[in-house]
């Protein structure tokens, strides 16, 4: 689905990864971790588009994002779910439009039952009407995660899902997932919590990505 | 032809949800509507004020210039002759469609305001008038002039420039300052509404990235920004439009008496002028915001 | 007053901090300069028409309405006497300030338009005139008709409100025009300036979040944005203004024959009033921002 | 400092908290956990008066937060150091400027070698110059701590402070918290993060907060 090949990237003044070769085949469930400013944020980045690398080439359902159109990128971002790290949402609208909001761009009817399933199973169907603004920070990850699926895309890229919710959501969060990976969709998880790459060890077998000293590694058992 | 019409789309239908995916931005939203009222309201200000001094420019300069008057002094017992002859002499001249002698009647008229209704015209030894119209192509005033001097030697040529031609270019001087009012404020509109619709771009960033974020394209994020604004510029215009014409309806009429600064108004098809204004602004906002989104949105990707 | 004073602080001095954190609102920037420079441009038009059509009202109103003529229409050896006669009632008319009988020369002055250089005014029975100039209360024109009617029944009054009031009616309607438009321009400007300052604000939320979460003080947070906008509004008025004036100075200049037309400058001390514009325009912006921000700023704890 | 006398909050449509009493004693470490959504970040609202209490009282620094003038909540917070879950920034100014603005604002000047020193220590050193949207979501929370803790407040209010970083991380950040409340600071600091909790045991004599079912509990030894 999603290829590096020989991928560098940086920032003005600071280079983040060099040299990064992958592939994230279909149907696999990948963690990507490594310490704070590392560079998962901006590997997933690369995953959808919104960075080009700065050399190598990345290859997303085949096709080397660089040279896509600004509307093919946009077509490929419908059959990507992400769940971005800062949450972005349209403030002025409710939740459960948020939600449905890939649907609409997409053109396609929200199904009201399926939509109301989806809320009640993160937990917020009692928060359909509410503004963004006023939802409470893990509220806010989970909304990004119904929204994220609700398309139900090929590929998921999660950025830290869990990063404000507590133990049992988190294990929620992964189970669903875990789930969405056995239906054949590809998944790629951010997170710091080895607690929960460790606890996925039961649930999936997901191969855990490192980001260490501008390389990508494939961690061994040693989590 | 039809592929090119579709940029319109935004205008007309589409479906409604990409109107609600853009937060009402309220004095951003306020801003527009009262910039494009108020500059219509003065746009059609300038429009009667360009078009009240064309009319009076074009009474004037199309009425003197093409009326001139040759006035006869001589001795009683020549005057008649010398007349003959000028009437003669203007016959033969080219550019020059139609000359006849004033009767006492209307001399005495033209003497009027000056020395009373009781004056003895017959009595007098006044000179005698030939009004003279010019064609269009008008003829030429210093050829005829000299042939005047050798034919009649008591008749002078008088073609009125002289006295009117200031108040002409006086006329002609404040239409152009009302048409560079009108190139002023539709320039300044334009600005303005570009200059709008990017404040309210640059204010809706998390908007636009959240949508793309989620696989919107350029087009569907740009419909919302691009109807939203040109409806609304079209609102502020047609009011302001119509405060404007209704503002110049009630104007007092102005007395015919009053001839050289003829009333401020559109008469008759001119009133169509200032239906003209919305739809322009409209075109305008559409224009520019449409400029404005793309530019915004190549900067998210 | 000293601390009354104090609320002017924002404009000058102050730390320069405070203006830091507030983000360069790019488009808005750019929006309030670009409507304060139009809006003062014109201003400025309207103000010098507004001027030059009162200067005209006035003078025609003034010379006109203070000036009539006598005109005395009699035998030829009658005309002396009732001369004398009017001249004698005219002295003793309340609110007759100066007559006098006009010589020949001046009468053929008068018709000369009319009739030739060559009139022999002497030899002409034509009427005699009286220059009649009334004081500031005026005279009873209906009583020195009926006076004169009685002892010098070959005068008639003719003054002049006749022909010329339209003409003063037709410059203070446009001077109203002119008003008006400078009262629209001014409450256009403030309510723009307003809604950009609430733009600018709103567009801020995040930055006005942080600063109170910190511990900034209201007047801080304030200060930044009354300061920025006052300047940015200063700025584009005086832009304008310069434009405009500018504009106005390089007119070409009225010839003195249009008369009733003059030129659309300002004359010698009328050359201040420009200078009120961006003055104007910056208080304007001043207290709408202060306003704007103080509104904006108790939406957040 | 912070004493809440029977405060009740609720937002139209929902209760969050009632019957809250309690008090943050000068020098006392105070863990704030509960279930997402349950109503932490709004308890540390009411804390700094950003919120105020539809019930009861609310006393900070021995003032009633509703009767404070709005300049009074301005220098209120001069003395509370505040992380809030969202880290708000001005996102137009570099880092370093972002986390001196408290003394900005307060019209001191900043030492640039302390503050050198503190960017070092949240390890964001070589970020001094970034702008907010360019730094990574652990970044941007270390920064907000480091902006919470520049005034030397008598107060720290910090709301999931390690929702985005690693456990190496916080456990430092932890430390950072543990060591300011030994130099006499008072701290609450809301996480989700059981483990967190159990492992500042052994570095200061903290109390849990709990929020369950709208009361607050002082949790006993069975985390
Ligand atoms: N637009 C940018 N310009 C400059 N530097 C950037 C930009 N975006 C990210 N960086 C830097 O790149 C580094 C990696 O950022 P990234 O967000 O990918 O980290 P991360 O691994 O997701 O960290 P975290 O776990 O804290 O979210 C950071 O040091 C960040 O400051
Ligand atoms: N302004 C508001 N209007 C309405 N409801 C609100 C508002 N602010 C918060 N809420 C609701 O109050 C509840 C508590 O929110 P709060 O942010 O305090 O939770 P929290 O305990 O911090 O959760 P988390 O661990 O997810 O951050 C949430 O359900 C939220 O939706
Ligand atoms: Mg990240
Ligand atoms: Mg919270």
């Amino acid at each position: 689905m999603i290829e590096f090949h020989d991928v560098t990237l940086g920032y003005p003044g600071s280079d983040l990864l060099s040299g990064v070769t992958m592939k994230l085949a279909p149907g696999s469930f990948h963690f990507l971790t490594g310490p704070s400013g590392a560079g998962k944020t901006s590997l997933i980045k690369l995953c959808y588009g919104e960075l080009a690398p700065n050399g190598g080439r990345v290859e997303i359902f085949g096709e080397d994002s660089v040279k896509m159109s600004r509307d093919e990128t946009a077509r490929m971002r419908r059959r990507i779910g992400i769940v971005h790290q800062d949450c972005q949402f349209l403030d002025h609208l409710p939740l459960d439009e948020n939600v449905a909001l890939p649907l609409e761009v997409a053109g396609q009817k929200a199904d009201g039952e399926a939509l109301t399933e989806l809320l009640t199973w993160v937990g917020l169907a009692g928060q359909a009407q509410a503004l963004p603004p006023s939802l409470s920070g893990g509220e806010r990850q989970r909304a990004a995660l119904a929204r994220a699926v609700i398309m139900s895309p090929d590929m998921i890229l999660a950025d830290e899902p869990t990063g404000n919710v507590d133990w049992d959501m988190s294990l929620k969060i992964l189970k669903l997932l875990a789930e969405l990976n056995r239906m054949g969709k590809t998944v790629l998880m951010a997170t710091h919590d080895l607690n929960l790459i460790r606890a996925a060890k039961g649930l999936t077998s997901a191969r855990v990505l490192r980001i260490q000293g501008k390389r990508l590694q494939l961690a061994g058992s040693d989590l | 032809m039809i592929a090119r019409l579709s940029i319109l789309a935004p205008l007309f239908g589409g479906r409604s949800g990409a109107d609600r995916v853009v937060p009402s931005t309220g004095p951003t939203a306020l801003l527009t509507m009262l910039t494009a009222a108020a500059m219509a309201f003065l746009a059609i200000f300038a429009l009667a004020l360009a078009m009240a001094t064309g009319r009076l420019a074009d009474r004037w300069a199309g009425s003197l210039e093409r009326s001139a008057t040759i006035r006869i002094s001589a001795p009683a017992d020549q005057i008649d002759r010398q007349t003959a002859k000028v009437l003669e002499v203007l016959e033969q001249t080219p550019g020059v469609e139609f000359a006849r002698a004033t009767t006492p009647d209307e001399t005495r008229k033209l003497l009027e305001p000056w020395l009373g209704p009781d004056l003895p015209v017959e009595d007098l030894p006044l000179p005698q008038l030939v009004e003279v119209t010019q064609s269009e192509a008008g003829f030429d005033a210093e050829g005829l002039h000299l042939r005047l001097a050798a034919e009649a030697p008591g008749a002078v040529l008088d073609d009125h420039e002289r006295w009117r031609a200031p108040l002409v270019a006086s006329a002609e001087r404040i239409r152009a300052i009302g048409l560079l009012s009108l190139a002023l404020i539709t320039g300044a509109t334009a600005a303005m509404i570009t200059l709008a619709a990017q404040a309210a771009l640059a204010a809706n960033g998390q908007v636009i990235r959240a949508l793309r974020l989620i696989g919107a394209e350029d087009r569907y994020i740009a419909r919302a920004f691009v109807r939203r604004f040109t409806l609304r510029t079209l609102a502020g215009a047609l009011a302001g439009t119509f405060a404007g014409a209704l503002a110049i309806a009630l104007m007092p009429a102005a007395e015919e008496e009053a001839g050289f600064l003829t009333g401020l108004g559109f008469q008759g098809l001119q009133w169509l002028w200032p239906l003209a204004i919305p739809a322009l602004a409209a075109i305008l906002a559409f224009v520019a915001t449409r400029m404005a989104a793309f530019r915004v949105l190549r900067t998210v990707r």
